[in-house]
């Protein structure tokens, strides 16, 4: 189908040479127009002085508009420079960059000129090449707008969810495993304050917000029901929604939120605080039940139903603690937890001791901190100490270290509360990581099984949950974007993303309502989700070349990629997010975008002119990550970095798009050096496409074998991690390349 | 027309007392500075910051509530002034406590009652300090210099309590900067970055922990030798006191050669408006301020 | 249980601070500490307390009674209101301290020998007594608190400083026979004596 | 600036900060028309002065990049900078901003080539620096400024030095006669963005911040990281350009305190966290780092990471609010004095450096709202029923870090779309 478009349209290629900003004092823009015309088969080539202006705007417009061009190639300012001026309507528009990736970069001397006119006339071979393979790409027209959204959960954070987006006019369906809506925040007495003065326990408002979901129209409840199959992609998500008694509905929506909250830890696991052998030793959630049954009235301990006189808050309780079965995190509200539930003995007594054992007291921001001074306010008493013990006995006794007065001592009292932490229902891992675990198990001779419960049962190739992130929540790795999962149109709220109070689950679950309607619209257009918001392009592939490797549907950071009953890559478009990493896994080079493909680098490399061995000109190919490395280089030039004139640079969107036959076709036609500049990975990885980089590496590691069969040196094949920020580092490394090659010498494949 | 004050001296400025030349320069100074002092009839002691052992908390405060009492009652209208950083001290503590505290207030004038007084807690309480800054003010109190402090260095030694908790207005509790403003305004030249400038002097306790108290004296003097200092100058008879008196003692402690004069504002201010030696209260000084005496003696 | 643990019962339960609460001038204060120990690094005379005040308020909460009525830290209090202005939560440390050691000596179990307590003591007598302080019959007192003989030493050693004093006319002999009064004797004693039949009555019951 | 289209179908959002941006972003994204109040040159607010994100370790301008892009890309969101909102008038579907612009003196011409920068003499505080350093009287606000486009500094204007800019100039960018202009915008929904500013550690006294050179505040010490920061990148002591490798981190300069902020301000734990893998990254080690701390506020999964820095033995840990710092006059080294509380142990500790851990202060003063709001007692936006159309987003709703704010403002933006969606449904 993509090939089709490619014979269909007649592309005239319509290049525009800049000579503002010093561009054309330094090079000389007739050989450019030359250049452009006789090598890059250029239709029409104009000059202007200043080619942003109103006026240069419109000399290419007029070109647009009456001369049918439509592949743009603007030689002048760096790609992330004045794209408003040059956001040119349905063509290709491509960046020649010859400021920012030339004259910048180059010292203005005369013994400089030539080489540094060599670098702006491959740039605008490299623009034409570009701009004749290049496409203007356009939605599938598979998707059509879905507006309804899942909901996964009718806690507080799927109510709100469901509640937000209602309002915003936008239908819901809410499916909620347990018979009642309202999930752990229904088991509260009262909650945490969620407005000034920040004093006291605030009732729950679940009554209320069940109430008003049930009286909402645009909302639909499913209760007693779990999600046993999703399929589709955002946009076209269908779902079976199955009850108790079997009934299986199946709906669709556009985006999905999921708000499956987060189950207790298991206070079993802690025998030295004699949990289990002693009932008047809860955890705050069974302290919950008792102060509900009390409501208001005296707390009553279970062993023996005596009002309770004496309470102890042990904080971090099976937290904060690389302990075997022990929580490695902080859950982030037990602090505030407990000295709500001290409030309930303070406010029914003001006799009843009640005793926070904590090391560091965590109650950030203005609420958190005016509640922390009125539990002292009421008499609260908080003790840093580290339990290591609570004896068994008619009254349950703590030993603890006081970390203040140095010293070991032990308190009687009516009742021990456990502030156990909040285990995320994320669902099952990951098919990658299930099948480790086989592996493992199978070593050991032993079988294993998947003991989780799936949340969305996913028709996924690569697993049938969201991919889990630190202490296994389903949350975000991006700090600047904190909704993004690793499953397109599928966004987590609340508890399941990271441990969070009621407050920061409502105000999580509107953030990502806003996040699945954004989505439930844009894939409705065909639209990219970020990174590359909007763009219309997706991945195709020639059926008749793949060899059914999978290696695409493996290494898909986004699980996109399903395969078809005869074992083909089945794409699912809206579930991509353009990154090309399935491109770069391609062994047989037949997945490509409309205005990103094998030949749309492969021939940009090409285009540029190859001196001859013994003109003593090598050729450094930089393949650029787009979101870091190109911006690092474009800073550097901003700050007149210099590096060689020999380099040349091809952005590409993100270093897992990198297909192996770039870099081999580089090497035969006799570059000298090749750089691949991508973002960092491991743990803190910084690709926006989240093992885009990690892959390329990879797949680098083994070309050392490949530049061995050319006998060419590795060294001229070089990988490296960038961030940003390295704008100093980019122009070194590109220089210590030039060096090298130096030293090795000429690529003897000149031709 | 001159300024008329509800004036509290407190124990130490009485004659034969400790401070009797704080008293002395004070009143000098007013004279120059039309200011009326009108002495609170009958007055108490306040008990400073020390009486607690023996007084209990309304005891002390049934102390100083008299002679707000009084004051109402013999110099109404007028704002207390006092010149003692203790008296100061307790007695705006007192106002404070019984402004916040109705069961205290009560009780303070069922005490005040058995001396037939009644407290009604309206009246200003005010430091001699705030009185030259607030209603005097520098420009007013340079006009009056007719013999400039020249060539004189001065550490200005603000100590604790004329400083905290309630300090002057518009000063900080760790670098306050108004006694080095005097100094200039009369002439002189301040230490810069003097800083022992808030340090405890030891108080009370310069009579019952000698040794302790004497090493934070030793710090202070130390400090202003350092910053080339002729002389320290405060507004606190505790301080004037306990910096000045055990300076023997210090050097015998320490081997040091400390002889640093310990003035009041007030005394700079007299002797810069041309008042003699003795109005001055320099004949006070047990190390003589010589470089004052010269100026006086012009 | 053994009476060690009997004994450990009592610890941490709130009676103490209760009691601080009720009794103690600014008591109620103690509970909103929240250990960042800003008082303590603030005071001039530091090293020497046995407990800083931060310290003393962790053992109230404890409830190390004795521990704390008897020590002598809080009469190291110089009222140099460091901690007082420093302290993030607004506790009136200087203002706890005062009444910690007032409360001890009100309960008879305040550290006997300490100079400071009985300086303090001395100071109150000598200002109850005419309702202005008599400085050198102050003085005098103070030097003899400690015996005679020890008393003859301090004289000696203060000698030089009663000199100076006095020949700078700021010690005056006069004191020792009459001195400064207030004139409403009566009235004064009478004010004292209610103030304190009123305290007692609220701490006492 | 006549020809911006505003209707009580658009967003207002004030403030162009991160959270700013995610709001503006967002709604866009779905087609709502959004105009972006920015009070400075450039969009991108504090994190654009930040070197580091915490846990992660990564770089804010990673992030910044691809929101400008998303920016420059949709033709919803219209950016004012150096822009303020000076009245608000209206309620919930339709508002009335009165909004000044104060004059830049370079017009959409410019193309940042810099040759007015090369030949303006005067050299200025750079505020995006927390004046450190110095920036010429033409200037272009950091190397991520969006918009990319230099501005002139008023202090200039009248000065040979804006002549010369001018006549520099080759495509006649620079409009001396620009003057302040004053617009009225309607507004459907207001998303209130306008972040925090550092508490101004010179009122901590006893830390004497305004008296010792070697005492500086959490985020100089966070510029001098920037290779294009004051210090080129450097971790140097103020006194003598002395390399810092014994740096004391003191928490809560500011925040949790009657006497300045009441508020804790969240971040600042994990920030001088973060800031400590500085020291120990750039001097192995050599580096000693002692955070003096109250509680160590590294909640949910930022525990992880403070665990990995209590891992470093060239980190200690000590848990005391530091009661007063005084200078050693022959190093220039700051002493520090306080007592350890656990386990009562006093100290005098002499360090290179002490960074101040300042707290977060709402960037608006409490009375300076240009329409009534409900605020909590800190100043920081309460969300309320009674803020009718106005919603806050980030730090002015409290303090918060970067992926909390981000949080915040996606939450405001639906709470916006709500109020403009019912005025198109009115509307018909």
């Amino acid at each position: 189908m993509a090939d089709e478009k490619k014979i269909a349209v007649e592309k005239k290629i319509g290049a525009y040479i800049c000579n503002g900003c010093g561009i054309g004092e330094r090079l000389d823009s007739s050989q450019l127009e030359t250049t452009a015309k006789r090598d890059g088969k250029a239709a029409i080539c104009q000059q202007h002085d200043f080619l942003c202006s109103e006026a240069g705007v419109k000399m290419i417009q007029d070109d647009i508009d009456n001369e049918g061009v439509n592949r743009v190639v603007i030689a002048a300012c760096s790609r992330r420079a004045k794209t408003e001026a040059f956001a040119f309507k349905d063509v290709v528009v491509i960046r020649s960059n010859l400021r920012e990736g030339v004259i910048w970069v180059r010292p203005d001397e005369d013994d400089q000129r030539e080489t540094t006119q060599e670098m702006a006339d491959d740039y605008i071979r490299m623009g034409c090449a570009e701009a004749k393979y290049a496409n203007i790409p356009s939605a599938s027209g598979q998707q059509s707008v879905n507006k309804n959204i899942l909901i996964a959960g009718g806690g507080i954070s799927g109510m709100t969810a469901a509640l937000e987006a209602s309002k915003a006019g936008y239908p819901c369906t809410i499916v909620e495993k347990s018979s009642a809506l309202g999930g752990a925040t229904a088991q509260l007495y009262k909650k945490i304050p969620t407005r000034a003065p920040y004093a006291d326990p605030e009732d729950t408002g679940v009554d209320a917000m069940i109430a008003a979901v049930e009286a909402d129209s645009n909302i639909t409840v499913f209760l007693n029901s779990t999600l046993t199959n999703t399929a589709g992609a955002p946009g076209r998500f269908t779902a079976d929604i199955s009850t108790e008694s079997g009934s299986t509905e199946t709906k669709e929506f556009g985006a999905i939120v999921q708000a499956s909250g987060f189950t207790p830890y298991d206070a079993n696991n802690l025998p030295e605080f004699a949990y289990g052998k002693n009932k008047d030793v809860v955890t705050q959630m069974e302290l919950e039940a008792l102060a509900k049954t009390a409501n208001g009235g005296a707390i009553k301990r279970p062993s023996d139903g005596k009002e309770v006189s004496s309470v102890l808050f042990i904080q971090c309780a099976g937290q904060r603690s690389t302990k075997a079965g022990h929580l490695e995190h902080c859950s982030g509200y037990c602090c505030s937890a407990s000295i709500k539930e001290a409030m309930y003995f303070k406010d029914q007594n003001t006799a009843i001791d009640t005793t926070v054992l904590y090391t560091d007291l965590r109650t950030p921001g203005a609420g958190g901190e005016n509640f922390y001074r009125s539990g002292q306010n009421k008499g609260v008493i908080f003790t840093k100490g580290i339990a290591s013990e609570v004896v068994d006995g008619a009254n349950p006794t703590v030993k603890f270290k006081d970390l203040i007065l140095d010293e070991d001592v032990s308190m009687e009292v009516d009742l021990v509360v456990l502030a156990t932490g909040m285990v995320a229902n994320a669902g099952q891992p990951t098919r990658a990581e299930i099948t480790l675990s086989e592996n493992e198990a199978k070593e050991a001779g032993t079988e294993y099984k998947v003991s989780v419960e799936s949340i969305l049962n996913l028709d996924y190739r690569q697993g049938k949950d969201v991919p889990h992130m630190t202490n296994g929540f389903a949350d975000s790795h991006f700090i600047c974007f904190p909704y993004e999962t690793q499953r397109t149109g599928i966004y987590t709220a609340g508890p399941t993303r990271r441990p969070m109070d009621t407050r920061q689950a409502m105000d999580d679950a509107t953030g990502a309502a806003m996040k699945a309607i954004s989505e439930a619209e844009n894939a409705g257009l065909g639209k990219a989700a970020h990174p590359r918001v909007a763009d219309l392009s997706f991945p195709s592939f020639r059926q008749e070349g793949c060899t059914q490797c999978k290696r695409c549907t493996v290494e898909c950071p986004f699980g996109a990629i399903n395969e078809t009953e005869d074992g083909y890559p089945e794409f699912n478009e809206s579930r991509c997010r353009r990154c090309g990493t399935c491109m770069g896994a391609c062994p047989v080079r037949v997945i490509s975008f409309e205005n990103y493909s094998i030949d749309t680098v492969g021939q940009q490399l090409k285009a540029v002119d190859i001196p001859d061995e013994f003109d003593e000109k090598p050729r450094i190919l930089v393949l650029a990550c787009e979101n870091d490395a190109y911006p690092a280089l474009d800073m550097a030039a901003q700050n007149r970095l210099e590096y060689s004139a020999f380099t040349r640079i091809i952005p590409v969107r993100c270093l897992g798009s990198v297909s192996l036959s770039w870099i081999t076709d580089s090497m035969n036609s006799g570059y000298d050096g090749v750089i691949l500049m991508g973002c960092p990975s491991g743990d803190d990885y910084q690709c926006h496409f989240v093992k885009g980089s990690a892959m390329a590496q990879e797949r680098m590691s083994k070309v050392g074998d490949t530049l061995e069969t050319l006998s060419l040196e590795k060294e001229r094949v070089q990988t490296y991690e960038i961030s940003i920020t390295d704008i100093q580092k980019v122009p070194q490394l590109i220089n210590e390349m030039a060096e090298t090659i130096e030293k090795i010498g000429m690529s003897p494949f000149k031709f | 027309m001159s300024k008329e004050y509800s004036f509290y001296p407190g124990c130490s400025s009485q004659e034969g007392a400790s401070s009797s030349n704080y008293l002395k320069s004070v009143q000098s100074m007013c004279d120059v500075l039309d200011i009326k002092l009108n002495v609170i009839p009958d007055w108490n002691c306040c008990s400073a910051s020390i009486g607690y052992c023996g007084g209990g908390e309304l005891p002390r405060l049934a102390l100083s509530a008299r002679n707000i009492a009084l004051s109402e009652k013999h110099n109404q209208g007028q704002d207390i002034v006092a010149t003692c950083a203790a008296c100061w001290l307790a007695t705006k503590e007192t106002q404070e406590r019984l402004d916040d505290d109705a069961g205290l207030m009560d009780e303070t004038n069922q005490a005040l009652a058995e001396a037939g007084l009644k407290i009604e807690n309206k009246t200003k309480i005010r430091h001699m300090v705030e009185v030259l800054i607030e209603d005097i003010g520098y420009e007013e109190m340079g006009k009056h210099v007719s013999k400039p402090l020249d060539g004189i260095k001065i550490a200005g030694y603000v100590g604790c309590q004329t400083n905290r908790p309630f300090g002057i207005e518009g000063e900080s509790f760790e670098n306050p900067k108004y006694l080095d403003k005097f100094i200039e305004t009369l002439g002189a030249e301040p230490v810069e970055k003097y800083d022992k400038k808030v340090s405890c002097c030891g108080g009370a306790l310069a009579f019952s922990e000698p040794e302790k108290s004497q090493a934070l004296i030793k710090d202070i003097i130390e400090a202003a030798y350092d910053g080339g200092a002729d002389m320290i100058v405060t507004p606190c008879p505790v301080c004037q006191m306990n910096v000045e008196v055990y300076q023997d003692k210090i050097n015998a402690t320490y081997g040091t050669k400390f002889n640093m004069p310990v003035t009041y504002y007030s005394t700079l201010m007299s002797v810069a408006y041309g008042k003699n030696s003795k109005q001055s209260g320099l004949n006070g000084q047990i190390i003589k301020a010589k470089k004052l005496e010269e100026v006086a003696s012009k | 249980m053994s009476n060690l643990n009997t004994g450990m019962v009592e610890k941490y339960r709130n009676n103490f601070l209760n009691e601080v609460e009720a009794n103690v001038e600014e008591g109620e204060w103690v509970k909103m500490c929240m250990q960042c120990g800003v008082c303590s690094g603030s005071c001039p005379l530091g090293p020497y307390w046995d407990h800083p005040p931060q310290e003393l308020f962790m053992m109230i909460r404890a409830g190390k009674r004795e521990e704390v009525l008897e020590s002598t830290s809080m009469w190291m209090c110089t009222s140099c209101y460091n901690c007082l202005v420093r302290c993030p939560r607004e506790l009136p440390i200087t203002h706890i301290m005062h009444g910690l050691a007032h409360y001890a000596t009100r309960l008879g179990i305040e550290p006997k020998g300490q100079p400071t307590r009985q300086f303090a003591q001395l100071f109150w007598d000598n200002l109850a007594k005419n309702g202005r302080v008599n400085e050198l019959w102050l003085g005098v007192n103070l030097y003899f608190m400690n015996g005679f003989v020890n008393g003859i030493k301090v004289a000696m050693g203060m000698a030089g400083i009663g000199l100076g004093m006095y020949k700078s006319g700021r010690l005056s002999i006069k004191e020792l026979i009459g001195g400064h009064t207030v004139k409403d004797k009566s009235g004064f004693k009478a004010m004292i004596k209610k103030a304190q039949e009123l305290e007692s009555a609220r701490v006492d019951k | 600036m006549s020809d911006i289209v505003a209707t009580n179908q658009t967003i207002l959002v004030v403030g162009g900060g991160i959270s700013g941006m995610t709001a503006a972003l967002e709604a866009a994204e779905i087609g709502k028309q959004v105009i972006v109040i920015e009070k400075s040159p450039s969009i991108g607010g504090r994190v654009t002065r930040l070197y580091k994100y915490f846990p992660k370790l990564c770089f804010p301008t990673c992030g910044q990049e691809i929101n400008q892009r998303r920016m420059a890309a949709n033709p919803n969101i219209t950016v004012l900078t150096m822009a303020e909102v000076t009245d608000l008038q209206g309620d919930a579907g339709n508002y009335t901003a009165t909004v000044k612009i104060s004059p830049r003196y370079v017009n959409a011409n410019c193309t940042a080539c810099g040759d007015c920068a090369s030949v303006v003499e005067a050299e200025l505080d750079d505020p995006h620096n927390y004046n450190m350093s110095k920036h010429k009287g033409a200037y272009l606000p950091h190397n991520m400024a969006m918009p990319k486009r230099y501005v002139l500094a008023p202090e200039i204007i009248a000065t040979d030095d804006a002549e010369k800019a001018k006549a520099a100039c080759k495509f006649d960018a620079i409009d001396l006669d620009m003057q302040e202009e004053t617009l009225e915008l309607k507004a459907g929904a207001v998303v209130w963005a306008t972040g925090w500013r550092p508490f101004d550690a010179a009122k901590i006294q006893p830390y004497g911040y305004d008296r010792i050179d070697n005492v500086i505040s959490s985020v100089e010490f966070e510029r001098m990281m920037d290779p294009f920061g004051p210090t080129g990148g450097k971790l140097v002591r103020p006194s003598d350009g002395k390399e810092a490798k014994n740096i004391a981190f003191i928490q809560c300069a500011g925040s949790r305190d009657r006497n300045y902020l009441k508020h804790c301000s969240r971040i600042c734990c994990m920030a001088s966290l973060k800031q400590s893998t500085y020291v120990t990254e750039k001097f192995g080690d050599e580096a000693d780092v002692s955070i003096y701390y109250i509680d160590i506020r590294a909640i949910d999964r930022f525990d992880n990471f403070y665990q990995r820095v209590k891992e470093n033995p060239n980190v200690t840990f000590i848990k005391s609010k530091v009661a007063n710092i005084v200078e050693n006059k022959k190093n220039g080294n700051p002493v520090l004095n306080g007592v350890n509380v656990e386990g009562y142990h006093r100290y005098a500790n002499e360090h290179d450096m002490v960074v101040l851990a300042v707290g977060m202060q709402p960037s608006v003063d409490k009375n300076a709202f240009p329409i009534e709001l409900k605020l909590n007692d800190e100043g920081f936006i309460e969300s309320d029923e009674a803020n009718g159309g106005i919603f806050a987003a980030g730090c002015s709703a409290d303090a918060l870090d970067v992926n909390r704010a981000v949080q915040s403002a996606t939450a405001s933006a639906l709470k916006a779309i709500q109020v403009v969606n019912r005025v198109a449904q009115a509307e018909g």
